[in-house]
């Protein structure tokens, strides 16, 4: 009924003690996600959320006592490539980065660096992942959605909820909502996840959520033509905001004139996948 | 953040590469002593951070101290595509015989750095890249390996540059990299690198943009941000963490999330109206800072109406209710407001919102639809 | 009739203009080697040993124009990791690597590098591969061993030529010999050659000679144990050897007690592989 | 090449790890006048690169600075291993509370620097490896993403260290990996690491052992060799590109390649010869290096008989015979050679040879047992 993430998460929450650390952890605790530990170094061996939740000192010994399988990242961005490279290091299988602002040159190290490793990593800058009825990792809200047959992939984050709430008014149901995070580089691609959501028997038709920059909703374009079976439904992001400001000669030749939202919305339509005009009104293109 | 000319190739120095002799003048006078250390003939150049210099005016070739003085004068005067130069750079002038373009940027696509060489720089370059894609050649690099002098010859040779130059080409194409990398850079660039007339290499234009997520780690670098150059409006915007861009219509738009702002005002232009700004005020924002992006919203007379789009997630519904509501106890407005608040905390945050006197919407289409109405005929396409 | 070389090798010489490049390069044209090119950067356009072999600046131009499948290097050691890492940039399948005192950093580096990219080094610090009769690639002398079914692998340089001499005297011919070079960190390792001639099926016995040092004979020994149904008889150079200089407590600590001549003869031993007491009783071993 | 622990605390005091205050002195007087300036106590170090200085007493804690003079004394007249002791180094005196070990070096299994760390540091530290391997934690440096923070605080968790200490700990051993990489070490290490009194970290005594292949691009680094304590013989082999040991035995061995060269001695001792040394000219040798290292042989008292083994491949044997042959006119020798040149032109080796009175072998095992047999019952084992 999921891709990623389901009952049998047992996750961690790398800086659980910050201020969005915790909040959101009494939130995934309270949508039932089995955190089973909090990693904040040098508060090891004490207890959060009325003795809930253990913090240890590295994700190693977390995952040593716990045996977590997926991990989410809320440190502060100087600090974040070092939490998600620590979690590679300690063999999590599952990372996902909810930090915002990590350097592009940093991201593409660990990236680099995470290819030859192969664990996962979903983000940075992401909201999360969540499997409604059955796990949430990360901060999208959990009440704005249900179980359903819909798989969501999003590169925003608030745009994702405003399409997973828009499905609910219209009592359609979710089987994995995933948001890959809008940095320039990051761990999981569209693509990753169509080819997740077309091989999971309980998703029966799929959400993209793409906005305007790079090259990512063309090549997901790309992919749905030569593997998707299943029904894909698209919202592009900035279709009326101003050109973003110019990097330079370099920037305008290794882009090209690549990054528009109408040459993106233009590549679905040409695979057959149907791009709604605003969020609001994906749930009648799904019908 | 981009670095003025002067500055990119003070950097590039730094790193080995030639540039010409020269110095930065704030005053016409001072560009005439600068002009007279240097020896004429030398280049007067405006230092601002927009393209379209040369085709302005800006850059102009002189011969004597006199002549840079009343050069330097009148660029001091002009406004570039509405920025006025406040600083000249005086260059010694070089005799030129060819141009070469030399960059490195990040693709996105690669995920990897990637430095371009072209045998034909010079300001027609993204033409070039345009009409001849194959004369400018591309060497991807491995973020973890870094830059190597191999590639730097295989440019060498792609692009036919004489035998006689390599050496230095690959000692400015390592430094430029080594530049680029040690100050966290998104793009650094030399156009042209040109081959003077007594047959050196000389870095004669340079520019460079940093990652503005990376300036924590190089406060040196990040003094140099030019704020003159900067709307007033855009400075106190960074100053709280927002983002936010000004646009020419009348519904002020306050969203959190680049996205969600994106498609909030695809929604106002779809139901007629125009946004007067992109305001993203990021995730997890406090009252604080909402308090402060209301007011600038506030402070664009053409704002007729002001619209609300928060979908709570970092973001906490109660704490933006909580900072719009101390912005209304402060400021005396009385311009319709239109909110929606979803998500993390909204029965908390819709409950303090009750008290004041905002129209609420429910969906992202009624609130445009709303705010639309309400900007009344003001917003017109 | 041999793993990695044969008649299709199509060969560049980096450094091919060197004093040692030129020399072995016309030594193994007389050999029989196709030699397509050779790269010096400066150089392109320039012909060597008589309009024999053409010189090219670079080895992306020399792959691009003569299809070669392999380079040898000579360059050197200040120059070398850059070549390696060019050869590889330029997909040559079969790196040989002939320099030696490459700094052990920067080889620690390019063979991560290398680990990610799919291709094979050889060395560095090695003398190369040699298919009698075949292909002769880096610097072993032709003339001292005739085609044969032992397969040759060698952590020495000249210690190989030694061991393929005491075996044409005797009348004993060599698939292949491969040179792995004598450096802590190189591109390939005693089992990876095992493997190849394991599954050659014009190898009937393999030749070890190893030295002090490291640990890779005793992981060869592992090896045969499990993989090898072929003979295997060995050499050890350094029974006699006075201790060597020590690295401080923390090379003590990561090397143990290994790296000495009788561990290695003990290992090899305990797996059926014969060691023999000096390189000229190699034969009677094979016999 | 190894440095001296002055050089080594210094080089790591560049990379922010703390040091004891502290100078080097030549002479006792300068000692004395050190200590005074530090203030007593302070401990008086021999500084020689050999381990079991402290056991040998060439560790000295003094109170006042007459006791330092009186201590720098004793210490500077002494031989530790063999090896003079030339300078002592006067640091100020630590409390120490306890001791942690700290390094880098290379492991050539995992083909990656490897960082470790124990929390029973001291002269104690390879015992503790034999017999407590646990107490030792290691964690491997991937060679291009380079030394990460968290790989820091796995270690400081793991040797159980006080939380107070971890900001100490994390940056220097960051640092320590940085002095490490920047001099293209084999070794870094801290040993010990103590917590003082006063409860700071402070790196007591200090080893580095940097890799001579890559000197090339450290020439500060490799102005530091001492020469004073390499023997005289080595120091010249190593201006020649030679690799060369002395050894105890009466055969004089000269091999192109250390493998072969070390297979040569194991047949000469097969055969009951001794060999006078270990001497591997490496690839490519010239008739410029073969003769420096025949002369270095012949230098030594102890060899009665000479044995070449060259089998050629990059080292050409008519360059070798050429450097026989210009030694032979130059030195005066009665001793008995034994050659055996085989491979890359050995038919114009042995041409050249054939003119001198050299006994000629054709296999290895007939070299060893004609050089064995001239060697006579000098070479009793």
């Amino acid at each position: 009924m999921s891709i990623l993430i389901d009952k049998n998460t047992r996750l961690i929450v790398q800086g659980i003690t910050g201020r969005e650390g915790i909040f959101h952890t009494s939130r995934m605790l309270a949508y039932g996600t089995q955190v089973v530990a909090g990693v904040t170094p040098g508060k090891g061996g004490e207890w959060v959320l009325d003795g809930k939740v253990p913090v240890f000192d590295t994700v190693h010994r977390a995952v040593e006592i716990t045996g977590a399988n997926a991990s989410v990242i809320f440190v502060p961005a100087s600090f974040a490539p070092d939490a998600i490279l620590e979690a590679s290091d300690a063999n999590v299988p599952l990372i996902v980065c909810i930090t915002e602002g990590i350097p592009i040159q940093d991201m593409m190290r660990v990236r680099r660096f995470l290819d030859q490793d192969g664990v996962r990593l979903v983000g940075p800058n992401s909201p999360g992942l969540l499997t409604p009825g059955g796990c949430k990792v990360g901060i999208i809200p959990g009440h704005i959605t249900e179980p359903g047959n819909v798989g969501i992939v999003s590169r925003s984050g608030t745009l994702t909820y405003e399409v997973l709430y828009a499905l609910k008014m219209e009592g359609i149901g979710v089987s994995t909502c995933v948001g890959i995070g809008g940095d320039p580089i990051n761990g999981t691609s569209f693509t990753d996840i169509l080819g997740m959501f077309e091989a999971d028997p309980h998703t029966e038709k799929v959400v993209i959520i793409g906005e305007i920059g790079g090259r990512d909703e063309e090549i997901a374009a790309e992919y749905i033509s030569e593997r998707m079976t299943k029904q894909v439904v698209a919202f592009i992001a900035g279709r009326t905001a101003p050109p973003g400001k110019r990097m330079g000669h370099a920037g305008a030749i290794v882009e090209g004139g690549t990054g528009l939202a109408v040459d993106k919305i233009n590549s679905l339509e040409a695979v057959g996948a149907a791009v709604a005009e605003h969020p609001e009104k994906i749930p009648d293109l799904l019908k | 953040m981009k670095l003025h000319e002067y500055r990119s190739k003070q950097l590039f120095s730094k790193f080995g590469i030639p540039i010409p002799r020269g110095r930065v003048a704030m005053t016409a006078h001072e560009a005439k002593t600068i002009a007279r250390e240097l020896g004429c003939p030398v280049v007067i150049k405006a230092q601002v951070l927009v393209g379209g210099r040369g085709k302005a005016g800006g850059i102009r070739l002189v011969h004597t101290p006199e002549e840079a003085e009343e050069a330097a004068t009148q660029v001091l005067g002009m406004q570039i595509n509405g920025l006025p130069v406040r600083k000249v750079l005086v260059d010694e002038a070089a005799e030129i015989s060819s141009e070469i373009y030399l960059g490195v940027t990040n693709d996105r696509a690669i995920r990897s750095p990637v430095m371009m060489a072209s045998a034909e720089g010079g300001v027609d370059i993204e033409e070039v890249a345009r009409t001849h894609p194959d004369k400018i050649v591309r060497t991807y690099i491995d973020p973890l390996l870094g830059f190597q002098d191999h590639q730097a010859r295989y440019l060498a040779v792609a692009i036919e540059l004489a035998r006689d130059h390599w050496r230095e080409f690959i000692n400015i194409a390592c430094g430029l990299y080594r530049a680029y990398k040690s100050s966290d850079a998104t793009l650094a660039e030399i156009n042209p690198l040109v081959i003077t007339g007594d047959n050196r290499l000389l870095a004669l234009d340079g520019k460079m943009v940093l990652d503005d997520n990376a300036l924590f780690r190089h406060s040196d670098l990040a003094e140099m941000r030019d704020i003159d150059e900067e709307e007033a409006i855009e400075r106190e915007a960074r100053r709280f963490g927002l983002s936010y861009v000004k646009l020419d219509g009348s519904i002020g738009c306050m969203v959190n999330g680049a996205g969600l702002a994106m498609a909030t005002m695809d929604v106002v232009k779809l139901f007629g109206g125009e946004p007067a700004n992109f305001l993203d005020i990021g995730g997890g924002a406090g009252a604080d800072k909402v308090s402060a992006a209301l007011q600038l919203i506030l402070r664009d007379p053409n704002v007729k109406v002001v619209m609300f789009n928060i979908f709570g997630g970092i973001t906490r519904c109660d704490e933006v209710a909580r900072g719009i509501l101390a912005t209304l106890e402060e400021v005396d407005t009385d311009l319709p407001m239109v909110a929606r608040l979803v998500g993390t905390n909204e029965e908390e945050g819709r409950r303090l919102l009750a008290e004041a006197d905002l129209v609420t919407a429910t969906s992202l289409a009624d609130a445009a639809e709303k705010a639309v109405a309400l900007a009344g005929k003001g917003a017109s396409k």
